[in-house]
């Protein structure tokens, strides 16, 4: 049965801070959308949306989600932008058996080491990242890699799949350097990874890193020398913001891309009419598993946690965001991801139009085998 | 002494002036006038309320009411920086040297208000200890040459009205002796001069007027030649 | 007492960038006596004072106290010494009353001063004698006052006062009486010499009548070095003396030389 | 007027002065005891909690910053090195009791405070506020690069455990009134350094620092003691708050929180005791109500508009400004 | 080729290049807040949200009034000083002669807004700025290939930061605001308007701000919070170099910038982190800073 007579979610993401244009008050947005075109009720229960901030802080999101949970009765927590937020909201999730839809953080960890059987991962993790990007620039003969990696966890994990994907090709990394996060001035690593003479330049780092390294790499003439750059995380809005004149060319892994079909361009219609901007992966990720989620109380006339979870997992995943998705027992939603290219300045129509999908990565090419879990719901 | 053709003339005007720092009202309402040409003193006991009578003057008190005019001006309006373009100099007690700027940066720093001041060798020659030390840090002087360097920068600007405050205070008795008969060439130049003072002996033989000043009021006004007939109600405000 | 000079300097040198403010001066200090330190200003006195409580260090000599020599010990070690000094800019705690500005300085003989368990009201034992001593330099008044907002004067007595309070062996005072009106200046002197019994005052003063009135032994320092040493009466005897620092008028009254004499003797 | 008083009345005034403002600090003491007691039946514990460990935070970082007189930028190192500590003996020691992880956090914190102050304490003014920013940063790197600390996803699932192996602590009101308890004792500690005969050496240091030593203190060393029970109670704070949470994350070593104290203080009023409480209360309340509500996108901008009215029209701070006020019109 | 540390040569000369021109804008930032903190005793936390005005403004104003890089390089400081001079009007003037940490904690929370407000309306992406065709490509030095802008940058904030340290230690106005801001009332006891100073220099401090930021838009991600984590960086560095001393900022800048340029070479995780490092050495000690006078 449904608690209460209402399925409450709990939306907490970044509003205001570094991850705010990736996920933040649009995404809330996009939950919205999901809500009203569920048709705002479910088998007559009523669909209530509460929202925070988190602050980026682990503690803050703590104290919010144990008050959604313990008293405001909250069913499902949406969004879920940074790690350390994820995996501290993930564990409270866990205690009081509620469930959790992360949609904007990469940490492969959160479906691997902390995996819970609360939560469900949904838009992308670092593996594929590396796996689609990595093996198809080594592929058409990028074989020497020098990488800058954030000094982070995240750009750890990112590095670590990186190597294994290009060693595995064949190719090789030549070199690597680890950079502050964040840092502003990337010249002297640019130059020294024109120095190594390496065919491609991996940018392991996210955000406001990737940016000022791609500006820097196109103003020391990167690309022009001859050097190939590879971004292993770059969302719609970095690409935007650094536009087509200097990201063309680059590579990049998605799950998604608005411009892909008639039914991605019409919902992203309606999503820039609702925000003026056209829709990153993370926020057709949260229209497409907010959907998901009701569609599966609907199924099963329950809101408890475990029940929905099990009745996502048993169906597969086909809308305007992924193609049979499905969802494993570790939590992860595997589903399709695409290579891209961000398209030069003449082949770009207007500020959006900005890659071209090379190829689609299957999705049991793309994520982390369940054979190498280290999930504790996995038996290995 | 020597008469001054401007002698009647008004430099400053003060009435019913009183002064507050926050809460505390200081000045209860007092009145005075200097002529121009003339030195007169504040006298009192400490805490009288002297310093302030001149900080009120520049308009550096918390607040005042009453009436202050100078050269027939009203300043109460005033901010401080006006009132110093009016020909004002001011010494202050707690001397106001600059640790960064030397001794001549020190010494050159207050713009000329008017023609007519002392020159910079001029300058020099009356205290030869700046002289010497010129390029060294203001506020590494021993504390009379701090002294001697805050009265003599005033001297350069040509005020014509100078506030001087306790400018003895700490200096060897050659030194005040030679302030002395500065003092008495300024104001044979014709400038008008109010002197708080401790140092009654400095002041007494210099002075036209005093002003006895106590409990933020003036209780006493003395010239020169009823000196020796005031002396006891002197010595009795004075606690001497 | 074995040694006839509480405190000794031996060919003392204090240099400021080539500027030397200290020369090879050779203070002898006897027990019990009140010493003054004169001269012009600029002399090397403040400095003087600064090398013996470690202010400042010193580029040369040494100072030996009751025949051990400090020169290598810190500020507050000299002072635990029981040599205390005053500054010549006046120095109290602001926000404190007068009578807890005596109480710290009690607080150094006390030993609990690190005692941060220990009850406030420990600290009320000390009152009495920290009214004795406000009540010495007139301020018992004030007792609650908070310091700010007592005038300059009462400052300077304040801080005598807590001086005092150290039971230093050797007190020295950076010109005790400046900023003070005559009637303060006589309670100082009074002060000074009750406070003198059974210690010795080693002071800077520019007013020669307290000079005269206090001082058992004078040194006269010029640019630097010691220009002679005596009593009052050898001192101001010497013509040395009268031109750089006491000028015409040697009488030992502090002033100018009178323009016209009578005011001057009307003024006495 | 000379004749109108006598040392002795005086004296008696003083002492009654003193025992009337103690016995106005108890009805405060009190009534702030029985509030906090009530608190978690009406608010909820672990946001009650969070409360707590940001005022013990506040009121050791204002035992140095509004009675010493030395603005640490550095009081995160010691937050988060508590948090670590105690977050790692307790995950990976089993055996090791709630309140022994705790107090290891507080050493940690305590020995890092001592080589903070000793590199610092002869700095003056802003270049030793300087300094234990630098030292802090340098504390921060250390955390970010360790792997125990788990980077930037931070240390997560510490176990709460047992209090002395009795009382259960995952329940939420054993283990408020756990850091209540913590949180009195603390308080009550710094209200008696502050008025111990160590605390009015410290205030007569933070007046007229070389008077002191020419009084013959020592001040490097009141200062350092200082510096150390405040390192101490900033430490006992965080490792309170790993408990508390059951993380520790990066967030407690960034300079940021260094600064969010320092505001913290000064919106409460510093260099009152209730202060620091009231202002640590009143941050975390602002920034977490706000962050649920309709504003959540402005909290930052609301916060600095705070900011600026405290120090605009509030300068004393909440509790300052509110002493002002009784003692104007209640004498 | 010639190695040094495993290092070539020529990579090394590089990194020391970059590391000058990274210097010189870390000059030019701490020039204005020695400037704000040496002559009006202001903590000025709102220096990295003046940066970062100059850059969005710079930005702003090409996208709605298609102002160019050469114009925007004059407007966007004056207009941004002139907003400085509006916060020291309004705002600073009041808690004048208070304790320093009274002015941290205003212009704290003035970044607070003025960052916040942004992000609502900008987004935290990064705002597009290309860069002005003069400046497309460069040359190469044998050694390294050197960008025109940043060579640009060099020199012109060389130019500037020389301009700034002449005025304020060889002219009487430098003279002026020196003292004022030792005993401002005295000061205007002389004749001197001290008031129109401090907001003048107040407005130039912040100008020199957002003049870095200017430089900074089209080779940085110009972001509303660009600016805030560069701020203790810069604080760090007035502080090496002596808080007050306007040389001591400048040169302390470049240092730190070469500094942190070989650190990128020889330990790169530690680049943000080397200088904090170094000035906990120097004031262990220098204890006022390599160019601050002892109190
Ligand atoms: N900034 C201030 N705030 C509050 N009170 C002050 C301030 N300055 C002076 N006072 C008080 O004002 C009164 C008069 O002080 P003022 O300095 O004018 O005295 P004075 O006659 O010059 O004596 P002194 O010989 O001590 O210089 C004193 O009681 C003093 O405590
Ligand atoms: N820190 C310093 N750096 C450079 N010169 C100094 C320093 N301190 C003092 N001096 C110089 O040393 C000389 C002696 O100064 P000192 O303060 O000892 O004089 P003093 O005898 O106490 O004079 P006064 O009677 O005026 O107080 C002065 O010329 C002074 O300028
Ligand atoms: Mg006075
Ligand atoms: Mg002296």
């Amino acid at each position: 049965a449904i608690s209460d007579n209402t399925v409450k979610i709990g939306y907490l993401a970044d509003m205001s801070g570094t991850y705010r244009d990736l996920a933040g008050p649009n995404g809330l947005a996009a939950l919205e959308m999901a809500i009203k075109d569920f048709g705002g009720k479910v088998n007559g229960a009523k669909i209530e949306v509460v929202s925070a901030d988190d602050r980026n802080s682990p503690d803050t999101s703590s104290s919010t989600v144990r008050r959604w949970v313990e008293n405001d009765k909250v069913d499902l927590v949406a969004g879920l932008v940074a790690s350390s937020v994820s995996i501290a909201v993930s564990k409270i999730l866990e205690e009081n058996d509620r469930l959790g839809i992360v949609s904007g953080s990469a940490a492969s960890s959160i479906t691997n080491e902390h995996c819970t059987p609360n939560h469900i991962h949904y838009v992308y993790d670092t593996y594929p990242l590396a796996n689609g990007t990595a093996s198809a620039v080594v592929k058409e003969g990028g074989k020497s890699w020098y990488l800058l990696t954030a000094d982070y966890a995240f750009g750890h994990a990112l590095e670590g799949d990186v190597t294994r994907v290009v060693e595995a090709n064949g190719g090789e990394i030549v070199g690597s350097v680890r950079h502050p996060f964040p840092t502003q001035d990337f010249s002297s690593f640019i130059l020294q990874a024109q120095a190594s003479g390496a065919d491609v330049v991996g940018l392991a780092n996210a955000g406001a890193d990737t940016t000022n390294a791609i500006t820097t790499a196109s103003e020391f003439g990167v690309t022009q020398s001859g050097q190939t750059l590879a971004a292993l995380l770059l969302f719609l809005t970095d690409v935007h913001a650094l536009g087509a004149e200097t990201a063309q060319g680059i590579q990049l892994t998605t799950g998604w891309y608005w411009d892909m079909n008639e039914e991605t361009r019409e919902w992203s219609d309606r999503f820039m009419k609702e925000t003026g901007v056209r829709p990153t992966m993370v926020h057709a990720g949260i229209y497409s598993s907010t959907l998901q989620y009701l569609n599966a109380v609907a199924a099963t006339g329950s809101d408890d946690a475990q029940t929905v979870r099990k009745q996502m997992m048993e169906t597969p995943i086909n809308d305007m965001f992924a193609k049979n998705g499905r969802i494993r027992e570790d939590g992860r939603m595997v589903h399709d991801m695409f290579l891209a290219e961000v398209k030069t300045p003449a082949e770009s129509r207007d500020e959006w139009d900005l890659y071209k999908i090379l190829r689609t990565i299957p999705a049991d090419e793309a994520y982390r085998p369940l054979s190498e879990s280290k999930c504790k719901l996995v038996n290995n | 002494m020597s008469s001054n053709p401007d002698r009647e003339y008004e430099q400053l005007r003060m009435s019913g002036l009183h002064a507050f720092y926050g809460e505390s009202h200081i000045l209860h309402g007092i009145d005075l006038v200097v002529h121009r040409g003339e030195l007169v003193t504040l006298l009192g006991r400490n805490g009288a309320g002297r310093s302030t009578t001149l900080k009120a003057i520049m308009n550096m008190v918390g607040r005042r009411t009453g009436s202050i005019m100078i050269n027939g001006e009203e300043t109460m309006q005033c901010a401080p920086h006006h009132i110093a373009r009016l020909g004002v100099g001011y010494c202050p007690e707690h001397r106001g040297i600059f640790s960064s700027l030397s001794v001549q940066e020190n010494l050159t720093l207050p713009p000329v208000v008017r023609s007519g001041g002392m020159s910079l060798e001029e300058i020099y020659t009356m205290f030869p200890n700046l002289y010497e030390r010129r390029f060294s840090q203001g506020t590494k002087l021993s504390g009379g040459e701090q002294q001697m360097l805050a009265m003599a920068r005033i001297l350069r600007t040509g005020a014509n009205m100078l506030l001087l405050d306790e400018i003895t205070e700490g200096l060897a008795p050659v030194i005040v002796e030679k302030l002395g008969e500065v003092l008495v060439a300024l104001k044979n130049k014709g400038l008008t001069i109010i002197l708080v003072e401790q140092n009654f002996h400095f002041a007494a033989p210099l002075a036209d007027r005093h002003y006895v000043v106590e409990h933020g009021q003036i209780v006493e006004e003395i010239s020169a030649n009823e000196l020796s007939a005031k002396q006891s109600v002197l010595d009795s405000y004075l606690g001497v | 007492m074995s040694e006839q000079y509480v405190l000794e300097t031996r060919n003392l040198v204090k240099e400021f960038k080539g500027f030397v403010a200290v020369n090879d001066v050779n203070l002898q200090i006897r027990q019990g006596d009140i010493h003054a330190l004169i001269g012009p200003n600029g002399a090397g006195k403040t400095t003087v004072f600064n090398l013996l409580t470690k202010f400042l260090i010193p580029t040369r000599g040494q100072i030996l106290y009751r025949g051990e020599d400090i020169t290598p010990l810190k500020s507050a070690a000299i002072a635990r010494k029981g040599i205390v000094r005053s500054f010549q800019i006046s120095a109290v705690f602001p926000h404190m009353t007068a009578l807890e500005n005596i109480r710290v300085a009690l607080q150094t003989a006390e030993g609990s001063s690190y005692s941060f368990w220990k009850s406030g009201h420990s600290l009320h034992k000390l009152n009495e004698r920290c009214m004795e001593l406000l009540e010495s330099v007139g301020l018992a008044e004030f007792a609650n006052t908070t310091t700010v907002e007592l005038a300059y004067g009462r400052k300077r007595a304040l801080e005598l006062a807590t001086t005092l309070a150290m039971e230093p062996q050797l007190l020295l005072l950076d010109e005790p009486t400046q900023g003070m009106g005559s009637e303060d200046v006589d309670r100082v002197v009074a002060l000074v010499r009750k406070a003198a019994q059974g210690r010795t005052v080693l002071m800077v003063e520019h007013n020669l009548s307290v000079v005269s009135k206090l001082c058992d032994r004078i040194t006269v320092l010029a640019q630097g070095a010691v220009l002679t040493e005596g009593d009052y009466q050898t001192v101001s005897a010497d013509p040395r003396v009268r031109e750089v620092y006491m000028g015409s008028d040697g009488s030992g009254e502090r002033g100018a030389q009178a323009p016209s004499q009578e005011n001057v003797e009307a003024a006495q | 007027m000379n004749q109108t008083f006598n040392p002795a009345s005086i004296h008696q005034a003083i002492v009654e002065q003193q025992k009337a403002q103690d016995r106005k600090k108890m009805i405060v003491n009190g009534v702030l005891l029985l509030l906090l007691m009530a608190a978690p039946f009406v608010m909820y514990p672990v946001f009650l909690m969070k409360i707590l460990c940001f005022a013990l935070f506040a009121v050791a970082f204002n035992l140095l910053f509004g009675f010493t007189g030395l603005l640490s930028f550095g009081h995160a190192a010691f937050l988060a090195s508590g948090g670590y500590t105690t977050g790692y003996l307790l995950s990976n020691f089993s055996g090791l009791t709630t309140e022994l992880g705790i107090l290891a956090g507080t050493a940690t914190a305590t020995a890092m405070g001592l080589v903070f102050a000793l590199l610092s304490i002869r700095r003056q003014g802003i270049y030793f506020a300087m300094v234990t920013l630098a030292l802090a940063q340098l504390v921060f790197f250390f955390f970010v690069q360790s792997e125990f600390t788990g980077g930037e996803d931070g240390m997560h699932g510490i176990p709460r455990g047992e209090l002395f192996g009795l009382i259960n602590l995952e329940d939420n009101l054993n283990m408020y009134y756990f850091v209540l308890a913590v949180f009195i004792a603390c308080y009550l500690l710094v209200q008696r350094i502050v008025s111990s005969p160590y605390g009015q050496i410290l205030k007569a240091i933070k007046q007229n620092e070389p008077r002191a030593v020419s009084l013959g203190y020592n001040v490097d060393r009141y200062k350092i003691l200082a510096f150390v029970i405040s390192a101490a109670l900033a430490g006992l704070a965080g490792s309170m708050k790993s408990v508390v949470f059951q993380l520790a994350s990066l967030n407690d070593a960034h300079w940021h929180m260094s600064g969010e104290v320092i505001l913290m203080t000064l919106v409460g009023g510093m260099g009152t005791l209730l202060g620091p409480v009231v202002g640590a209360t009143f941050v975390v309340n602002v920034e977490y109500q706000l962050s649920q509500g309709p504003l959540r996108d402005w909290v930052d901008p609301i916060l600095g508009g705070i900011f600026v009215l405290t120090v605009l029209a509030f300068r004393s701070g909440i509790v300052g400004e509110l002493q002002k006020f009784m003692r104007k019109n209640l004498g | 080729m010639t190695m040094i540390f495993g290092v070539p040569l020529a990579v090394l000369s590089g990194q020391l290049l970059i590391g000058i021109i990274n210097g010189a804008f870390y000059a030019l930032l701490s020039l204005g807040l020695a400037v704000i903190f040496g002559l009006l005793k202001i903590i000025n936390f709102a220096h990295g949200a003046m940066y970062m005005l100059g850059a969005l403004v710079t930005v702003v104003l090409f996208d709605l009034l298609g102002v160019n890089y050469w114009v925007a390089l004059f407007v966007a400081p004056v207009l941004v000083g002139a907003f400085g001079i509006l916060i020291e009007y309004f705002l600073l003037r009041r808690i004048a002669g208070q304790d320093h940490i009274y002015s941290l904690l205003l212009t704290f929370g003035v970044a607070l807004i003025i960052q916040g407000v942004l992000t609502n309306i900008y987004g935290v992406s990064g705002l597009r700025y290309s860069m002005p065709d003069l400046f497309k490509g460069g040359i190469n030095l044998g050694f390294m290939f050197l960008p025109y802008y940043r060579a640009w940058v060099i020199v012109v904030a060389l130019l500037v930061c020389f301009g700034t340290w002449f005025i304020i230690e060889k002219t009487k106005l430098g003279s002026y605001l020196r003292a004022g801001t030792e005993d401002s009332q005295l000061m205007q006891g002389f004749g001197i308007n001290v008031p129109l100073l401090v907001s003048l220099t107040y407005g130039f401090g912040v100008m020199l701000a957002a003049f870095a930021g200017v430089l900074a838009a089209p080779i940085y991600s110009v972001t509303p919070v660009m600016g805030s984590n560069i701020l203790i960086v810069v604080f760090a560095v007035v502080v090496i170099g002596g808080m007050g001393s306007i040389g001591g900022a400048i040169i302390t800048g470049i240092l730190m910038g070469i500094i942190e340029g070989l650190t990128k070479t020889f330990y790169p995780p530690a680049s943000s982190a080397v200088i904090f490092l170094v000035m906990v050495v120097v004031l262990m000690i220098r204890p006022a800073g390599l160019f601050g006078k002892e109190a």
